[in-house]
């Protein structure tokens, strides 16, 4: 059926298959947007924006479930970012300016390469059944990867800050560069238990993110089960410094509307400001992407029940279009469940103060992983030599 | 292809180095720097040392880049240098670093070096890397860890605020 | 570890040893050049981690063509030393700075005469 | 007065975690989110206005038909922002409601200066001049936010009433000729 595809040139796939995920990302993150509007006004009691509709398609019936869900609305803010006047304040560093909210979208919409959104089953020629994934790219080294280029997006937020001469916008870019790096550490060493799981002998060796859910898709108790239950502790402290890595509340720091006004994008505004916000989800989608790979069992619907036993149940094992689309289906689910996550959180929690930041980032949560990672080194170590 | 690739790599990551060095403003030669070390990883990309790339960008570009930034804004400096350069400092330096690289140039093509392209891609994978580092380097390895704990030590030392001592000034 | 080689898009891996050497040769000599020309402390050290990353490049060309890993694994001893050395070189500018209110290497002569 | 030392609990490991809390506050929002919304949809619905809303001022009529403004001007004098004018008129011998001798010729009320301040219901003897449940005025002009006579009747309507002094002050004065005669 897809044969032609597999005919074209290699390069011209991968452009295809790059453009297809941006287009699909893009609009997610401006989706995300319209979520969170629409989440933070039930979790604060009103309906949220549910007016908006365009004039010629009214006669449609049902598209008021739309426009209640604020579709209209969100096509209206992004008319509205695209055509609105884009001033450039005369005091700014012009260049830079520029280029900040450009580079804040080059690590939001590269890191996408690197996450697999699922798998689809193919059976081999003796018979069995292979699982193969459904990325960009399936490398060895996929988490670093999305790491290394996760942490350019440091770079966008201080250049903004700099660019703008202003004080403002400055603290908000000096604050996201100390704030960036202090997680970064964390999150780091809380994603390595899981991989000297994964990479302990008898296993798969490898990074790859796709591998760390193959290995949670194995039949039987241990095998079966999600690393959130396996380490607790770990899939804590990368939540935290998920939130921590893409500004959210309550460690909004670098944005700071309480006391910085808007951080280091008080200066800008319309599309240079979207591609920050935009940029902003991306990385949302993306880290709790990686979540749920690492600790969520990627698109395994339940804990001890992988994907596979339910293909087999439908019948559908054999056909690689329908699994693989159960499997995204299954895995964007998770990741929804994540992005909600974030929003009821930024309701739920109270901001913390930059040195509180800082406290919790070097003496709380660097200590808990570090010692995290020697408890399970040394419990791998002793489950090996047993 | 690869050919052509190398070549645009190599000549980013040598404009960029030029950048680092001859940009006035110190935020515009970490950015600079930020480019090249792309650069840099992109060669290696085409070295096929995946690992390799991903932690220079992680390292280099992720961390260090970022720490460099963030001191350029903590002191507050106001553009690059101060004072201009003197047509003696240019000459000089000029001269060592075209010295240099004659040097370095002359020592790369005398020396009789295997070049044959096709050499097997050997350990570019983790568990390659991981077995020469805690089996042949096992004793570097624990010296580096002992450095970067020293120098965690310095740096916490270095930061603090010493009381009662005057300024030599 | 399946992941894309690139050399594989043309089915040939054309670059010689030397065209990488030279570029190591050119970015170690642009690092060094820079750091006899810059004033700015700041700056002498971005050029002096140019020469750090010149020699690992030289070093994973060098394992590349000989077929051995030990160049590779150099690079991350290089890659550690060099952000200790970064973290300890930034901690000494700042409390340079904290002192003398510079970082303009010809106005720290304290020692001079 | 003594002081009372109150003696706090020091937290416990798992207290000082904040998780508890942090769990129990999530409860907390994810309960708001699933009941219904407490906003209301503004134009289509309309807030229930209590009894007693001080809105807008307004003039009324009683059950009769009759204005209940005579035109004392107590409202004009108390008005501390000083949004009533009124030009008062005698009302002609012919009219039925001559026997009040006074109403007012025209009665303005700047909307624009107006404080809702009620002090003009509250001074006002004839209970003419009442604060009602109108509570959004808009205009594109200055002149439209000034209601006038007409208009303030307009919004005002009827009230009960439960006085008609005038018309017993009226049956009083007849009562008194026509005794005074039998007398």
């Amino acid at each position: 059926m897809f044969d032609f595809y597999f005919e074209l040139p290699l390069w011209l796939r991968l452009v295809l298959q790059g453009t297809a995920v941006i287009l699909v990302l893009f609009p997610l993150a401006a989706a995300c947007s319209m979520a969170e509007r629409k989440v933070s006004a039930w979790i604060q009691g009103r309906p949220g924006p549910n007016r908006t509709i365009a004039p010629f398609l009214t006669w449609i019936p049902g598209i008021q479930i739309f426009q209640k869900l604020g579709l209209f609305q969100l096509a209206a803010d992004g008319g509205k970012f695209t055509f609105k006047e884009d001033p450039i304040p005369g005091h700014v560093n012009k260049f830079y300016f520029v280029l900040a909210p450009i580079a804040s979208m080059i690590p939001a919409l590269t890191t996408v390469a690197f996450v697999p959104f699922g798998a689809y089953f193919t059976q081999l020629a003796d018979g069995t059944i292979q699982a193969l994934p459904i990325a960009l790219t399936n490398l060895d080294v996929g988490l670093l990867a999305v790491f290394a280029l996760g942490s350019l997006g440091v770079y966008s937020l201080i250049l903004a800050g700099w660019a703008s001469n202003s004080k403002y916008p400055f603290l908000g870019g000096v604050r996201a560069s100390a704030q960036l790096i202090s997680y970064e550490l964390s999150m780091t060493l809380s994603v390595l238990p899981v991989f000297l799981w994964v990479n302990a002998p008898g296993m798969p060796g490898t990074l790859s993110l796709f591998d760390v859910v193959q290995t949670q898709s194995q039949p039987g108790f241990w095998g079966g089960m999600w690393y959130v239950f396996l380490m607790p502790v770990s899939a804590f402290i990368f939540l935290v410094a998920l939130f921590a890595e893409t500004n959210r509340q309550p460690f909004d720091m670098p944005e700071s509307e309480a006391d910085l006004v808007g951080g280091f994008h008080t200066e800008y505004g319309a599309f240079k400001w979207s591609l920050f916000f935009v940029a902003e989800y991306a990385h949302m989608i993306v880290g709790s992407g990686i979540f749920c790979l690492l600790f969520l069992g990627g698109w395994n619907p339940l804990p001890w029940v992988p994907l596979q036993t339910v293909t087999d149940l439908i019948g559908i094992t054999g056909n690689p279009l329908l699994s693989g689309l159960l499997a995204i289906t299954l895995f964007l689910g998770k990741v929804g469940f994540f992005i909600f996550f974030f929003m009821w959180v930024r309701w739920t929690l109270p901001r913390f103060r930059y040195d509180q930041v800082m406290k919790l980032g070097w003496q709380k949560l660097l200590p808990l992983s570090i010692a995290n990672l020697i408890v399970y080194a040394l419990v791998i170590a002793w489950l090996e030599t047993r | 292809m690869s050919d052509v690739l190398f070549h645009l790599f190599a000549i980013f990551t040598v404009a960029c180095a030029l950048g680092v060095v001859f940009n006035k403003n110190a935020v515009a030669s970490a950015l600079c720097l930020l480019l090249s070390l792309v650069g840099v990883a992109g060669l290696f990309v085409l070295l096929d040392a995946f690992l390799l790339a991903v932690l220079l960008v992680l390292v280099y570009a992720g961390a260090v880049v970022a720490l460099f930034l963030f001191i350029i804004m903590l002191l507050d400096m106001q553009g690059g240098d101060r004072k201009k350069f003197t047509k003696a400092t240019i000459f000089s330096s000029t001269l060592a670093g075209g010295l240099l690289v004659t040097g370095l140039v002359s020592f790369a093509t005398r020396g009789q070096l295997e070049t044959d392209p096709t050499v097997p891609v050997v350990g570019n994978t983790l568990r390659a890397y991981a077995e020469q580092l805690f089996t042949v380097y096992l004793l570097p390895v624990q010296i580096v860890g002992f450095l970067l704990l020293i120098a965690m030590l310095g740096v916490i030392v270095l930061s603090k605020k010493f009381e009662g001592l005057d300024d030599i000034k | 570890m399946s992941s894309l080689p690139l050399a594989a898009l043309d089915g040939l891996f054309s670059v010689s040893l030397n065209a990488y050497l030279y570029l190591a040769a050119v970015l170690f000599a642009i690092g060094f050049f820079g750091v006899l020309l810059r004033k700015n402390t700041l700056v002498i050290y971005m050029c002096l981690e140019l020469m750090l990353v010149a020699s690992t490049v030289a070093l994973v060309a060098f394992s590349r063509y000989n077929g051995v890993m030990d160049g590779n694994v150099f690079v991350f001893f290089i890659l550690t030393v060099a952000a200790a050395e970064v973290a300890v070189g930034l901690a000494i500018i700042v409390a340079l700075f904290r002192r003398r209110q510079t970082v303009q290497v010809e106005e720290l002569n304290a020692l001079k005469n | 007065m003594a002081v009372v030392t109150v003696e706090r609990k020091p937290l416990t490991l798992w207290e000082r975690t904040y998780l508890p809390n942090i769990a129990a506050g999530l409860a907390t929002t994810f309960k708001r989110m699933v009941k219904p919304v407490e906003t209301l949809e503004y134009p289509e619905v309309r807030p229930e206005i209590p009894k007693g809303y001080r809105g807008v001022p307004t003039l009324v009529y009683d059950p009769n038909g009759r204005e209940k403004c005579v035109s004392c001007q107590l409202c004009e004098f108390v008005c501390p922002p000083k949004a009533i004018r009124i030009t008062p008129g005698e009302i002609p011998t012919e009219d039925p409601n001559a026997h009040v001798e006074k109403r007012p010729q025209e009665f303005k009320i700047d909307m624009l200066r107006c404080i809702y301040c009620g002090m003009c219901q509250e001074v006002c003897p004839e209970e003419a001049i009442w604060l009602q449940q109108q509570y959004s005025m808009t205009g594109y002009t200055r002149e439209e936010m000034v209601n006038d006579k007409k208009r303030l009747y307009e919004l005002g309507g009827t009230l009960p009433d439960e006085h008609f002094k005038w018309d017993k002050k009226k049956a009083a004065e007849q009562a008194a000729a026509h005794g005074g005669a039998h007398h």
